[in-house]
């Protein structure tokens, strides 16, 4: 039993400058230079720095953006000269998946390392596509609450990878059955292959390292994997080439090839090259991927790890399904075969926010894996330059391997910190006890069925999701 | 058997008691009488601005034709002042024949869309909500047309209910005799029928991290307008004394200040079970908040950290709940019991095991409500936005044949006077009033709560210089005129549904059309 | 895999395909339950003499607060052949098949369908009742008629059976038990959960036991089936609490049936479907979806299709954790950490609490009693032991003392009084968070012994060789009676009270029970008149203090103590009768006659009988009333879990004591602020919340979140404190805790700095046995979290073998006791010891016989102060 | 602190002007001289002192790109700068630099963004050749 686990946490500023959303312009041919004048009365100082930044020209706009939007200055100047604008560069940021909220707050938790806590209420949208469009569940007087995250009690976050037996038998008091071989992750989540044009200088080297100081598992292509040192040996999971006999990673504890028609052959001559090395086969999420995986599975397979692209969709020609139904199909697809227990599915792709790896494994995975909040937390900006082969403006290449590291373990530190506040919220102390609890968790469609369908009838356009 | 004897150091008591405000008979008075109270700053945001160029000779006709004195000269000066924009009704005025920029010989006015404007609020609070919310708070009457005072932008829940209007209104109703009384006490039990004049009362916001004057000026407006506010987790200043018939005192899961005596001051005692925004956790009042008279407030130590559990730790079940209420009903006879949950997938169960434990309230916070801070993940994943809950629990209360024996007070996301008629026509009996209060006081929903020194526009602080900027005065008659306002809305409203009390409304459904379902006529 | 396992693997494999017919054939599976329910009441016992209905009646009754009439329902095991009108061979072998007829034509089809074809009937009747249902006080709904069938397959149809569902590997009577499973699951099917109208559902099939429920309180089940007189060995009862859903059927009730055993529970499932889906992929699915009903499939799951011994299931139900898992051996480790892979995602989360009854066949009978891990929910077991020996198990622990005094006035072989209780700590190493008391036949064929073990198996014995006294033989007259008698006469002349007690304590134990008796009797006649303060005092002195007593059980001396003290407070005048003296008694009858005290009145004496748990009718609130009009010493007796003593008297009540005998209710002392209480016994849940000043001594045990958000007061506690002691408590709270706590001691503790004006707690780790002996227990403070997340305060722990780990802290950190501590807190010890007899020097300080520093015994643990911690706890935001 | 590349050119262009759609390159090499682009909230932004300082560091020319007059979002932010170059150009006539090294373009956001790009490469092409 792993003893209490906790990610340590240590600020660590940004290199580059954060793409604020707000910032202030002033007309200051008009300026009266008041004595007491509003500037110097910011609560949050940013104009002390428009003083120096004149003197010596040094980006003079980096202080601007900083702005946290109060508008005491800009109501109380007196001759009314200054007004707010907001950064067009900032609603650029990103694509329709990552939105420009999404990088912001997860640059903050890997500057900070501490979950982002503000005042007043929700104020985005009711509700939206994808994972947007399911409410976690809350419990208060009937099922007590775990409050993990103050450190009360403790909510255990790990998860088993590999195959289980469906129940144990003992022989007059004696266990007497093996179970096959497991592997713990502390977190549901792994780090998932670096996507292409992200495999450069040190990015690969920083996320090794941050898994092996975590002990969480980085799924590696085969090709990518250079020589690595023992400690690296078994966090890593190599990704098999089709066809790879996969023995040059003998004593890898998992990996992973893709499916293929003779997948199960592959799989029987990787057991039979080390029983101990767990096997898991890749599939693409897609309208029928639940039959193919019952059949993998009732063959022997022992994990499963369902791909989605990066927005978290099925590659299906209209309507695709997001990770929630998907999950939703698969898990309760293989609860009807009854082989649901005896194996684990990893679901890769469309996870941007910690909240999105709660709802996945409440959707019936076990466990998720991530890639682009890691690069994230090192800065980048997803502005797309690199994938159009033009150099990084922050050149991310040259990240240094403890400031990158120190970075990417903030960021798993809030997620771990976010993952227990959902799961102490639902009153549920066990990860493993979340996968596939849809009883704690409400979909839009459904509470609009339920409360407003039976009021006025049915939707003119089904929710859109 | 003498004890020890103990070294004891007893933090200074709060400087003004109870009772010097008690010696002060004047101060205690208040009344609903609505007075312009001018906005705090100096620029207010308005939606449009006027610009005045230098080819302005004062000629001063502009002052003479603009309705909304957005151009003023004040007695014995020559220049004018710079135009109060933020009351133009903008592009409205062109077809009229007061609009100043067509009139002025000069041509030296001109107008335009205000660009700030349009930075300001979020989906569910609009730039044009926020104007509203000022306006009502400064005259006292229903905000002026051009802004959209109805709904957000949030594409969900109030934002696509609509209000179905019948032909015309009843000619016999007269406005003067359209009731907003709600009774809080349904039960046929020996404690008091509490009424409140209007089916809202004030949300509770804590000792130590509000402002006291933001405090005071809720408990004096409901000391003005007969209806409730809440003293909110962290204990029970002297200062509220002379309001305590209108003050529900808050007994949270920390149990902070919570003493027997001020239990006893209260006509309504609100267990806070959960709060909408941050629903599943606990709160952590930082050290450096914690100054000697919070400290004395909450009978903590000055500097340490306080933290409030999640649930109350008692209470692990309904019927430990009935304990709970069993108890605060044993300390104070004639006190009504309120209990405040918020949204969880089986709401309806919790709130008839309420029911079913004795309390007179049952006060639903969803999960879109306001807090002074809370973790970002909770606000926008855990729970159920309000609008599914109140339909739910009262069909549910209906179907079990309670429903007029409780009390259901909803909260989380309602912002106007419309959120408010959607709320009870879908089945709440009242509702309380949260982030609509705050931005009376000049909140613009920056989010910064409580970052550093707390709210940086001296709402939610207890830093000893930013809470100098607002006055007690000033908030009262905020939300003295903001009330005003609102309930001069819903009799409007309900004199146009021919309805004659607010409590006819309830649970009117009918009265309701929700724009994605079949039925609803498109949006005007 | 050797092949006896692929026997048993195969084995399961087998049953479980045999249950595949069970899939519903809808899409959805996991309908949503129409009912839910909080909390309830459950009580539960098992004795080695059979006993009536009547006895569980008495524990249902007084938590029928916990219930709300929705639901009520008993459990009897190891019933008596007679009064089953069959043979003892039937009683043992047949199955009690009890279908509840919703409506009454349907039994015709159910017989026809169900019965007649499968099933040799031996003996079947509908179930007597009483003539009206309105007879029986608060029963609204009338309860459904119920057949009972005693039952043998038909052998043929077991072989069918047997050969169609490939089940050759099981032994007949497990085929039997398969068979008997699978048709009353059809019938459910059939019956109940297809069709939308209920018509009828299977009550029970059990061999040797039944289950009844009804729609009321469950005690209107043993009334209305006319049970008061039906003996058996086990007796499980519930008092629901359902919140939701218009219940008219008793359908959803508890208990609920597996095969060979009944469960109730109280509390609520987090995880309900996570494990409804582990059920259905083992073809089990619930078919009245409520908690209970998914617990016992999981224990039948376990005990009979996959035949797990009893740890392995508990561990499977409430596993172990934290710093409890570190302290399992080895091995234990490797198997737990197994059944964890295996089970952990279906183990119920959440507060529960489940007692089981299960009829072991030839190895007799058993009650079960798993809590939680969290131990969220209250729980409280007892044993006595003797010629006739009972253990007991509840949610209150006025439930078991009331049923006690119900058997003493049935059966003199009981007394009034548990010699042991005590509470379970779940999922932990040392006692596994659950006791199972069996009822084992013993070798020489008649009659019944008394097993009592914990999870692992290790035996419960209270003290040995001790015998109880026969509380309704007559008293005859001592031969040394002169010498006690001039005695008396000593102890009433001066005003010391505890010159009785000196004198007991010498004499008891060469005493036998009448010599005792007769010198209470004495002693208590005259007390009553001369000086009835004093008597109760020097009574009161023997009650709270331990001694030995010889051969003569404790249990028995408290209750002869107990019954002087009766006879002193009935002898004191009510208010509607005139007559002097420094006492006045008042009764539910007399309450409106409350008036302030006159010339030398000082004691109000209130007798809790018949007084309501809460509310304008509670004895507590009569004391507010006799305080306010004048009233400075309130003594409470007779009290059966009435609630709020010592509570609602307001800010500033300096001078006031309470006395509280017998069972104080929960929240007792709560918000208290200046006043004096001392509690002779164990106390329940919720002590002392929210207090402000004043002081609390209880002689015996607290409950749950005793001093939750705790502002000051001075308390003592002779024995144990169980979950969440102290937890979210400010200010300067003063706290000595003889005995230890389950968990969570003192967390969010924020009462500055102790050493000027702040909070402490003492844990100081012993037990007090029966005989007045102090030891240590083997760990000071067992749980996995001390002083969590605190940020004022300090635990001074007597660990003087430095037993305390650092993962038992979460932000605090252990410094050694500084000689400014030791003079903080030497008068609080020195007060201990003048209310428990707890000596500084001979119990404290001595470690292993030798006197130590007291640097060397006591550790200071306190919150990490630096800014470090602070900054990484500051970031997690309000 | 920005990254420190000295440019020969600064183009000090106001986001107003770049419609949402449009993209432009942050920096590029053109007739051997290296354009920076920093992004303005709005021109009125621009401060004398800021391109004065882009000589300092050894620019050879700076252009500001403001939105078409009376079609600034802030209203006069677009004159205010006129105002500013005018007097920037001044200033370098003063100190016996060429005045067009300071050039100031207009640019409405309606246009498609080649088109702004077509004009920048025009002015560069003028610029390098001071």
């Amino acid at each position: 039993m792993p003893e209490k686990y906790h990610i340590h946490t240590h600020p660590e500023a940004p290199r580059f400058r954060i793409e604020g959303k707000l910032g202030i312009v002033d007309w200051r041919e008009d300026c009266a230079s008041c004595q007491n004048c509003v500037k110097k009365g910011c609560v949050y100082d940013i104009y002390k720095e428009e003083t120096t930044a004149l003197h010596e020209e040094r980006g003079y706009l980096d202080y601007i953006y900083k702005c946290k939007g109060c508008l005491t200055c800009v109501q109380n100047c007196t001759k009314n000269i200054l007004t707010r604008v907001v950064n067009t560069e900032y609603e650029r940021l990103g694509d329709d998946y990552y939105k420009p909220e999404i990088l912001l707050t997860t640059w903050f938790q890997a500057e900070t390392g501490s979950i982002p806590v503000s005042g007043c209420g929700y104020g985005g949208p009711f509700s939206g596509p994808g994972f947007d469009s399911m409410w976690t569940d809350m419990s208060e007087i009937v099922r007590p609450t775990r409050d993990g995250i103050h450190g009360r009690e403790y909510i255990n976050t790990s998860v088993d990878i590999g195959r289980k037996l469906n129940h144990l038998s003992f022989n007059d008091g004696e266990l007497d059955v093996k179970s096959p071989p497991i592997i713990s992750s502390p977190l549901p989540l792994m780090f998932a292959e670096l996507p292409v044009n992200w495999l450069r200088g040190s990015v690969p080297g920083i996320l090794a390292n941050v898994a092996k100081n975590l002990g969480l598992f980085s799924i590696v292509r085969e090709n990518e994997i250079g020589d690595q040192d023992a400690s690296m040996v078994n966090t890593v999971i190599p990704l098999l080439n089709n066809g790879s006999n996969g023995d040059s990673f003998v004593d890898s504890p998992m990996v992973i090839i893709p499916d293929s028609p003779d997948v199960l052959n592959t799989v029987e001559s990787l057991k039979n090259a080390k029983a101990e090395r767990i096997v898991a086969v890749r599939v693409m999420a897609s309208p029928s991927v639940a039959g193919r995986v019952v059949s993998l599975v009732g063959a022997g397979v022992e994990v499963v790890n369902l791909v989605h692209d990066r927005s978290g969709r099925e590659d299906a020609p209209d309507s695709p399904r997001h990770v929630r139904d998907v999950v939703r199909d698969v898990h309760g697809a293989l609860l009807k075969a009854g082989t649901r227990d005896e194996m684990t599915l990893i679901s890769s792709g469309g996870i941007a926010l910690p909240e999105h790896m709660t709802k996945a494994v409440i959707c019936g995975a076990d466990l998720v894996t991530i890639d682009i909040p890691l690069l994230l937390a090192i800065e980048c900006r997803l502005c797309g330059e690199c994938e159009h082969g033009n150099p990084c403006s922050i050149r991310l290449e040259e990240t240094e391997k403890e400031y990158g590291t120190q970075r990417v373990t903030n960021l798993m530190g809030t997620w771990h910190n976010q993952l227990l506040e959902m799961m102490g919220a639902m009153g549920i102390r066990e990860a493993r006890r979340l996968r596939g609890e849809t009883g704690r968790c409400m979909f839009v469609e459904d509470l609009e069925k339920q409360a407003f369908g039976r009021l006025f009838g049915k939707r003119k356009t089904d929710y859109v999701i | 058997m003498e004890t020890p004897q103990q070294v004891l150091d007893v933090p200074p008591p709060v400087s003004q008691s109870g009772k010097d405000f008690a010696d002060h008979p004047d101060f205690a008075r208040v009344d609903r009488e609505v007075r312009l109270a001018l906005p705090r700053y100096r620029n207010e945001l308005g939606k449009y601005s006027i610009h005045r160029s230098s080819a302005c000779i004062s000629c001063g006709k502009c002052v003479e034709i603009c309705p909304n004195n957005v151009h003023r000269r004040p007695e014995g000066y020559r220049n004018l002042m710079r135009p109060f924009d933020y009351l133009c009704s903008g592009y409205d005025c062109e077809k009229t024949d007061h609009f100043c920029v067509k009139a002025c010989p000069q041509g030296a006015l001109s107008l335009s869309e205000n660009p700030a404007f349009k930075t300001l609020g979020d989906r569910r609070w609009t730039p044009d909500l926020l104007a509203s919310c000022w306006m009502m708070a400064e005259t006292g009457h229903a905000p002026p047309s051009h802004l959209e005072s109805e709904i957000g932008a949030s594409e969900g829940g109030f934002d696509r209910l609509r209000i179905r209007f019948p032909g015309a209104p009843p000619s016999d109703l007269r406005k003067e005799d359209i009731s907003t009384e709600i009774v809080l006490n349904k039960r046929d039990d020996d404690r008091p029928k509490v009424k409140i004049d209007v089916p809202w009362y004030g949300g509770g916001m804590s000792f130590g991290s509000t402002n006291i004057r933001v405090q005071l000026g809720k408990a004096r407006a409901a000391k003005a307008w007969n209806t409730f506010s809440c003293t909110g987790e962290g204990g029970y200043p002297d200062r509220f004394v002379p309001y305590k018939d209108h003050m529900i005192t808050q007994v949270a899961t920390g149990l902070f200040g919570v003493r027997e005596e001020t239990i006893q001051h209260a006509r309504i005692v609100e267990f806070k079970y959960a709060q909408g925004a941050k629903p599943g956790l606990g709160g952590h009042l930082l050290g450096d908040k914690n100054t000697p008279t919070v400290a004395a407030m909450r009978e903590a130590v000055v500097g340490t950290s306080l933290f409030s559990p999640f649930p109350f730790h008692s209470v692990y079940s309904i019927e430990d709940h009935k304990k709970h209420l069993d108890w605060i009903g044993h300390v104070n006879r004639s006190t009504l019991l309120s209990t405040k949950v918020s949204t969880p997938d089986d709401v309806e169960m919790v709130a008839v095991g309420s029911y079913c434990a004795g309390t007179h309230i049952v006060h639903l916070d969803g999960c879109y409500g306001g807090t002074g801070a809370a973790p970002d993940i909770a606000k926008k994943n855990i729970a159920m936005p309000i609008e599914y809950a109140i339909s739910n629990v009262h069909q549910f209360l209906v179907d079990e044949g309670v429903r007029d024996e409780v009390a259901l007070i909803v909260s989380g996301g309602v912002r106007t006077p419309w959120d408010i008629v959607k709320a009870i026509a879908l089945g709440a009996d009242g509702i309380v009033t949260g982030t609509a209060e705050v931005v009376a006081t000049s909140c613009i929903r920056c989010g910064r709560c409580e970052s550093g020194r707390g709210c940086p526009r001296g709402i939610c602080t207890t830093d000893a210089e930013l809470h100098q900027v607002l006055s007690t005065d000033w908030c009262t008659q905020r939300l003295v005129n903001m009330y005003n306002a609102w309930r001069e809305i819903l009799v409007d409203i309900l004199w146009r549904l021919g309805l004659d009390s607010v409590t006819a409304l309830r649970g009117r459904t009918d009265l309701l059309t929700h724009l994605d379902y079949e039925g609803a006529e498109e949006d005007s | 895999m050797n092949n006896s396992d692929l026997f048993s693997f195969d084995r399961a494999e087998a049953i479980t395909r045999s249950r595949a017919y069970f899939r519903p054939d809808r899409d959805d599976w996991f309908p949503k339950s129409p009912e839910a329910e909080g909390g309830c009441g459950v009580t539960g016992f098992a004795c080695s003499i059979p006993v009536s209905g009547k006895n569980i009646y008495e524990p249902s009754i007084q938590m029928r607060n916990r219930g709300n009439g929705k639901g009520g329902g008993i459990a009897a095991c190891g019933l008596i052949p007679e009064e089953m009108g069959v043979s003892r061979e039937v009683l043992d072998e047949s199955y009690i098949l009890q279908v509840a007829l919703l409506n009454p034509d349907a039994r015709g089809e159910v017989e026809k369908e169900f019965v007649t074809p499968f099933f040799d009937v031996q003996h079947s009747y509908m179930l007597a009742t009483v003539d009206d249902y309105r007879d029986v006080p608060l029963l609204e709904v009338r309860p459904p008629d119920v057949m009972r069938y005693f039952v043998r397959v038909k052998p043929d149809v077991l072989q069918k059976f047997s050969e169609d569902k490939k089940l050759g590997f099981l032994s007949p009577r497990e085929l039997e038990d398969e068979f008997v499973f699978q048709n009353s699951n059809r019938i459910n099917e059939k019956f109940y959960a297809s069709l939308g109208e209920k018509r009828a559902f299977v009550l029970s099939h059990a061999r040797n036991l039944l289950i009844l429920k009804i729609v009321g309180y469950a005690e209107a089940v043993v009334q209305y089936y006319q049970m008061a007189d039906t003996k058996a060995h086990v007796w499980i009862a519930h008092q629901r609490y359902p919140t939701r859903g218009r219940v008219w059927h008793p359908g959803g009730c508890h208990p609920f049936i597996g095969m060979n055993e009944a469960l109730v529970h109280n509390g609520d499932f987090a995880n309900y479907r996570a494990v409804s889906e582990f059920l259905a992929q083992r073809n089990l699915y619930p078919q009245f979806l409520t908690d209970t009903e998914t617990s016992v499939m999981l224990f039948d799951l376990m005990t009979r299709t996959y035949k797990y011994p009893m740890e392995c299931i508990i561990e499977a139900l409430a596993p172990t954790s934290e710093l409890d898992f570190d302290r399992l051996t080895p091995e234990k480790q490797r198997l737990y950490r197994e059944i964890q892979t295996v089970h952990t995602h279906a183990a119920p989360d959440g507060p529960w609490f489940f007692i089981i009854a299960r009829n072991l066949a030839e190895k007799g009978f058993q009650l079960v009693g798993i809590t939680d891990t969290a131990m969220l929910r209250p729980q409280v077991f007892a044993l006595q032991e003797g010629e006739v020996s009972i253990g007991l198990v509840c949610s209150e622990k006025q439930a078991i003392d009331a049923t006690l005094a119900n058997l003493a006035a049935e059966d003199s072989r009981f007394t009034p009084v548990a010699d042991k209780y005590w509470n379970a700590r779940g999922g932990s190493f040392t006692d596994g968070g659950a006791f199972l008391m069996s009822v084992v036949p013993k070798g020489d064929g008649d009659g019944y012994d008394l097993i009592t073990t914990n999870k692992f198996g290790e035996p419960l014995h209270t003290a040995p060789n001790q015998v109880h006294c026969d509380l309704s033989a007559e008293i005859s007259c001592s031969q040394n009676s002169d010498e006690d008698a001039s005695l008396i006469e000593q102890a009433l002349g001066n005003s010391d009270s505890s010159h009785l007690y000196r004198y007991i304590v010498e004499q008891i134990v060469e005493m036998d029970y009448d010599r005792l008796r007769w010198l209470v009797n004495e002693f208590a006649t005259a007390a009553a008149k001369r000086n009835p303060l004093q008597g109760i005092e020097a009574l009161t002195l023997c009650i709270d203090r331990r001694y030995p007593t010889g051969t003569k059980k404790r249990s028995s001396v408290i209750s002869i103590m107990r019954q002087g003290l009766q006879l002193i407070f009935d002898a004191q005048p009510l208010f509607t009768t005139n007559g002097g003296g420094t006492c006045r008694r008042v009764d539910f009858e007399t309450r409106d006659s409350l008036r302030g005290p006159e010339n030398d009145e000082q004691a109000i004496l209130i007798d809790a009988r018949e007084f309501q748990p809460e509310g304008r009718d509670c004895d507590s609130y009569l004391s507010v009333d006799a305080y306010h009009a004048g009233w400075r010493h309130i003594v409470h007796y007779n009290s059966r879990g009435t609630r709020f003593h010592g509570a609602g008297f307001g800010p500033e009540t300096d001078g006031l004591r309470i006395d509280c005998y017998d069972n104080p209710g929960d929240y007792l002392a709560s918000g208290m602020d200046g006043l004096e209480i001392f509690v002779h016994g164990n106390a329940q849940d919720q002590l002392c919340q929210i207090s402000k000043r004043g002081k609390l001594a209880v002689f015996g045990d607290v409950g749950q979140t005793f001093m939750y958000g705790a502002k000051g007061g001075d308390v003592y506690i002779m024995g144990n404190a169980a979950g969440r002691p102290m937890i979210n408590a400010v200010g300067r709270p003063k706290v000595v805790i003889n005995g230890t706590a389950l968990d969570f001691l003192a967390e969010s503790f924020m009462a500055g700095d102790p050493l000027n004006g702040g909070g402490f707690a003492i844990v100081n780790g012993l037990q007090v046995n029966d005989d007045g002996s102090v030891e240590p227990l083997d760990l000071p403070y067992p749980g996995s979290n001390l002083l969590s997340l605190a940020s004022g305060g300090a635990i001074y722990v007597r660990d003087p073998h430095q037993t305390l780990v650092d993962e038992q802290l979460n932000a605090g950190m252990f410094r050694r006791l500084s000689s400014d501590d030791w003079k903080l807190i030497l008068p609080y010890l020195q007060e201990n010891e003048r209310l428990f007899n707890i000596q500084v020097e001979r119990d404290l300080l001595t470690v292993d016989g030798s006197l130590r520093a007291p640097a060397e015994v006591y550790r200071k643990v306190m919150p990490h102060s630096d800014e470090e911690i602070e900054m990484e706890l500051e970031g997690l935001g309000e | 602190m920005a990254v420190k590349t000295t440019p020969d050119i600064l183009v000090c262009l106001c986001e107003n002007c770049v419609a949402d759609s449009g993209t432009l390159p942050r920096q590029w090499d053109q007739d051997g001289c290296h354009i920076v682009v920093r992004m303005l909230p709005c021109t009125g932004r621009t401060d004398i002192q800021y391109l004065l300082h882009a000589f300092e560091d050894g620019a050879r020319g700076v252009c500001v790109v403001a939105c078409p007059e009376g079609d600034c979002t802030l209203f006069e932010g677009n004159y205010r700068a006129q105002v500013r170059v005018h007097l920037a150009k001044k200033l370098l006539k003063e100190i016996g630099m060429k005045e067009n090294q300071v050039a100031m373009l207009h640019h409405s956001p309606k246009d498609s963004t080649d088109e702004l790009k077509e004009k920048l490469r025009e002015m560069v092409e003028e610029m390098s050749g001071l």
